[in-house]
């Protein structure tokens, strides 16, 4: 555990943190980025955490069950956009012409619209999903190995 | 059922990927470990019978082309492209054949864990790991382009290192587990750098659009070897086999099976580029050669070593590198005659069609053996064939499964060894003399290091140690003889398994007009 | 001299894998060979987002781009993904060095094998 | 249906297994009209070790590694020869496959 200097800070920048990883994470299909760029910086806030306080405080807060749950539940959400298609074809975008994100935008280049991209914005959200829980559990799991503990009890 | 006919490519690699993330999530609670069983049976049942439907489909419609986010699963190339710029699986006879070997061994695999990994914990993530791995195998069969082949072959190297190294109490198993992921990862990388070579002259990434406008530049001489090298070390071909006894040694018995089927992956891969992607228009001698001395060297190295080793799961381990040279002796006999029509009327197709059975037929007999080590190392403890003795005494089922297998890898007829060993020796005879007979010695070899495994092992007096060692559940004696059954099936009729699976899939690895027309056939 | 500049990325790909190999095959620290590991993965998506690099090309970003010629997007969607699978597969591989580390007291390749012959 | 083949000669399991069975009658009728003189549990049975004393049962058994003894030890020179790649260094490994990555370009590439 580092000093109070370090904590309240880190406490302060980790909702930042947090903010700018779901932008990411949400603008996926308009601007560089998307589901694993975001969850990667949601991921840095949690590193930044574990180098602030300690492994075994995190490990309190960020459970093991918990995260293999979001992770499945990323997954899951993933192939089942993808099996939604299937009338069609597996990965037919059917939200295209929808309400949801169903926009055409224009051709060529123009300013983003953010209602766009049909089930594209939403696998990045899946994909967020797991990549935060995934890598948290990795990164903890990592961190705990190298006290001498273990992550499930 | 018009649905599931249409859909049964994807399918197959995606319902195993569901399950492979549902599986955590039910597994959770008290009641979690049966449900979690009968779940994975259910959905593997299910896929078997998607696989069946799929290789039926195939075998009569022909090439199936499945494209991804299209309007239409057949239309690769939508609106007049030129080339196919969606993702695309296709499936052939050939990727069908290896999706037979992968699902049979897989589905006795996962019958034999139900018991084998009772207690254990971690049984959530051996399961989940398991399916990733089967659906990896699947896409790298079904899969029409480069990229896909090195995701699939990625996914496959995490999840089979991740079973290698399931029992992570022991340090073997971590330092195999490791071994795999290294060289995985390697191999990964400089297949991806060819197929940046590939891409940088063509721009294109599937596999039937680089082979149709394939130039054989001095670049992709070099992605080549890159690609050969990169499937050789993956599918543990002498003299860059050593990590496979390694790996196989401490894999848990579940998943010894599919890492071998993982490996045998690779080798599908080397041969659907060299011969889809490169061959018909280059001279393939040069290439053919190199895999015939590989094979060569894989099994008189292989055998050698095997007969030396003491731990009984090492020694099975370096018979599949050995077996290896045969399939890879057999093919590359047909790769280095592939532009000489009259050889290869006369013995390469033939060749090719004896390496070809010898996968399945090495498959199952290996995957047997593997379980039989396992199932003594699950009763006594130890897997050193010095302490053993007296074994057929308590474990009769174990003996007898261990029996069928030694004789069917040694190719005593009537088991299914005989049969593509048989087709590898005439054929190779017309083609080099020398190379039959290395190929017979290995043989014998090997039937002398089984036959020491099987006298100091199981036969003898009862050793005090044993006097309480009991027979093997039932969930693995059921495991064991779906694999059994297989291999006394495939060693009475071979005529048919040949005429009906091996023949169509020799033809379309030779056929790569074929296979180039399924997607580009719209383009002058 | 100009060929030099614009083949400037292919160099140091090529520079990085060099050093990687040199150290994967000499060094027999298993986080060093890691770290090998993860140079050769970059080295070789600097040469996969280097092959669609065009002269003086825009971001292939349609949202309010100036007008003119784009950098080719499929191999850098190539290479996010070989990044993602590299993340996974160092993950792996660390955690697996730290097994050998607690079940051996040692990390190198050398010294803490039990797999031999 | 279960022949399988090409060029030398055909191979028949059905057949074949015919055959044996046929085989195995006819040893079985030859071996049951042969002397009846053999006697379990007498001294026609024991175990003779040129007078030394027989060990118990448990110690006759013959370890694995005792097994073709003379086939080790006659070729001993290629298996130190061929115990030397095998060090289990994973960077040894690696560079083999370097190694014959080197060869196998040299050889495409001169091959053209």
């Amino acid at each position: 555990m580092l000093s109070k200097i370090v904590r309240t800070v880190a406490n302060q920048l980790i909702l930042f943190i947090l903010i700018f990883g779901l932008y990411v994470i949400a603008h996926g299909h308009l601007t560089p980025g998307g589901g694993f760029q975001g969850g990667a910086v949601v991921v840095s806030g949690v590193v930044m955490l574990l180098v602030a306080f300690s492994s075994h405080d995190l490990k309190k807060s960020l459970r093991e069950p918990v995260l293999s749950i979001m992770e499945s539940t990323g997954a899951l959400i993933f192939a089942i956009l993808g099996f939604a298609g299937l009338g069609t074809v597996f990965f037919y975008n059917f939200l295209v012409g929808s309400p949801i994100f169903g926009r055409v935008p224009p051709t060529g280049p123009g300013p983003g619209d953010f209602w766009t991209g049909g089930f594209i914005p939403l696998m990045n959200f899946a994909v967020g999903l797991k990549v935060i829980a995934g890598l948290s559990a990795v990164i903890l799991a990592i961190a705990l190995f190298a006290r001498g503990e273990e992550m499930e009890e | 059922m018009d649905f599931l006919v249409t859909h049964a490519p994807i399918l197959i690699v995606a319902l195993p990927l569901v399950a492979a993330f549902v599986i955590p999530l039910i597994s959770i609670g008290r009641a979690g470990d049966r449900g979690r069983d009968i779940f994975s049976l259910a959905v593997f049942a299910f896929i078997a019978f998607l696989v069946a439907i799929l290789v039926q489909n195939v075998h009569t419609v022909g090439i199936r082309v499945y494209t991804f986010g299209a309007t239409a699963p057949e239309l690769a190339l939508p609106h007049g492209y030129m080339v196919p710029v969606r993702i695309i699986f296709e499936v052939d006879s050939m990727s069908i054949f290896m999706g037979i070997i992968v699902t049979t061994v897989a589905l006795a695999a996962l019958i034999y864990s139900l018991h084998f990994m009772k207690g254990q914990t971690g049984q959530a993530r051996f399961y989940s790991l398991m399916f990733l791995l089967y659906a990896a195998m699947m896409g790298l069969a079904f899969t029409g382009d480069m990229f896909n082949l090195f995701v699939f072959l990625e996914i496959a190297s995490i999840a089979g290192a991740g079973l290698a190294a399931y029992r992570t109490n022991m340090a073997e198993a971590v330092e195999g587990g490791f071994k795999y992921i290294v060289i995985s990862a390697i191999s990964a990388l400089l297949v991806l750098f060819a197929i940046g070579i590939l891409y940088a002259q063509y721009n294109v990434l599937s596999i039937a659009a680089i082979a149709h406008y394939m130039q054989y530049t001095t670049l992709d001489m070099i992605a080549l070897g890159l690609l050969a090298g990169a499937f050789v070390i993956k599918l543990a071909g002498a003299p860059l086999h050593m990590w496979a006894p390694d790996t196989y040694t401490v894999a848990p018995a579940g998943a010894t099976p599919i890492i071998l089927a993982a490996s045998y992956m690779s080798m599908y891969a080397l041969y659907r580029v060299t011969f889809t992607m490169y061959g018909g228009q280059i001279d393939t001698t040069a290439i053919g050669w190199i895999v015939i001395i590989v094979g060569v060297l894989s099994m008189f190295i292989g055998v050698m070593m095997a007969v030396h080793q003491t731990d009984i799961k090492r020694m099975m381990a370096y018979h599949a590198i050995s077996q290896g040279g045969y399939m890879l002796l057999g093919v590359g006999v047909g790769l280095a005659v592939l532009a000489d029509p009259v050889a290869l009327a006369n013995y390469g197709r033939d060749a090719m069609t004896g390496g070809i059975f010898h996968i399945i037929n090495h498959v199952f007999y290996k995957a047997l053996l593997f379980m039989t080590a396992e199932a003594i190392f699950f009763r006594i403890g130890t897997r050193d064939t010095n302490k053993m003795g007296g074994l057929a005494r308590n474990m009769k089922w174990t003996t007898a499964f261990y029996v069928i297998g030694a004789l069917a890898i040694s190719g005593i007829p009537p088991f299914n060894g005989f049969a593509s060993k048989l087709l590898i020796y005439e054929t190779v005879l017309k083609f080099s003399p020398v190379l039959s007979v290395i190929a017979m010695f290995v043989s014998l070899v090997t039937l002398a290091s089984f036959a020491k495994v099987f006298y100091a092992a199981f036969t003898g007096p009862e050793l005090p140690a044993f006097r309480e060692v009991r027979e093997v559940p039932k969930s693995m004696i059921i495991g064991m003889s779906i694999l059994a059954a297989c291999i006394i099936f495939l060693g009475l009729f071979p005529g048919l398994v040949v005429d009906n699976i091996v023949a169509p899939a020799t033809n379309a690895l030779i056929d790569q007009a074929g296979y180039i027309n399924a997607v580009m056939g719209a383009v002058p | 001299m100009e060929h030099v500049a614009g083949n400037f990325p292919f160099v140091a790909s090529a520079l990085l894998i060099g050093i990687a190999f040199y150290i994967i095959l000499f060094k027999r620290n298993l986080i060093k060979l890691i770290m090998g590991i993860a140079m050769m993965s970059s080295g070789v998506n600097l040469f996969i987002v280097a092959l669609g690099y065009r002269t003086g090309g825009n971001a292939p970003i349609y949202t309010d781009v100036p007008p003119g010629p784009m950098v080719l997007s499929v191999p850098q969607a190539l290479t996010l993904t070989s990044i993602v699978i590299n993340v996974a597969v160092l993950a792996l591989m660390l955690t697996m060095v730290i097994h050998t580390y607690r079940l051996t007291g040692d990390i190198d390749s050398e010294k803490s094998r039990k797999l031999k012959g | 249906m279960s022949v399988v083949g090409y060029g030398y000669a055909v191979w028949a399991p059905l057949i074949w297994i015919v055959t044996l069975v046929v085989i195995g009658v006819m040893v079985l009728i030859w071996r049951s009209r042969g002397q009846k003189s053999y006697k379990k549990g007498t001294a026609q049975t024991d175990i003779f070790l040129s007078g030394a004393r027989v060990p118990p049962e448990e110690q006759r058994h013959v370890k694995s590694e005792n097994i073709y003894w003379g086939f080790f030890e006659s070729l001993k020179e290629l298996y130190s020869g061929m115990m030397k790649p095998h060090t289990g260094i994973v960077n040894d490994y690696l560079l083999w496959l370097v190694a014959i990555l080197a060869i196998t370009i040299l050889i495409l590439v001169l091959a053209g």
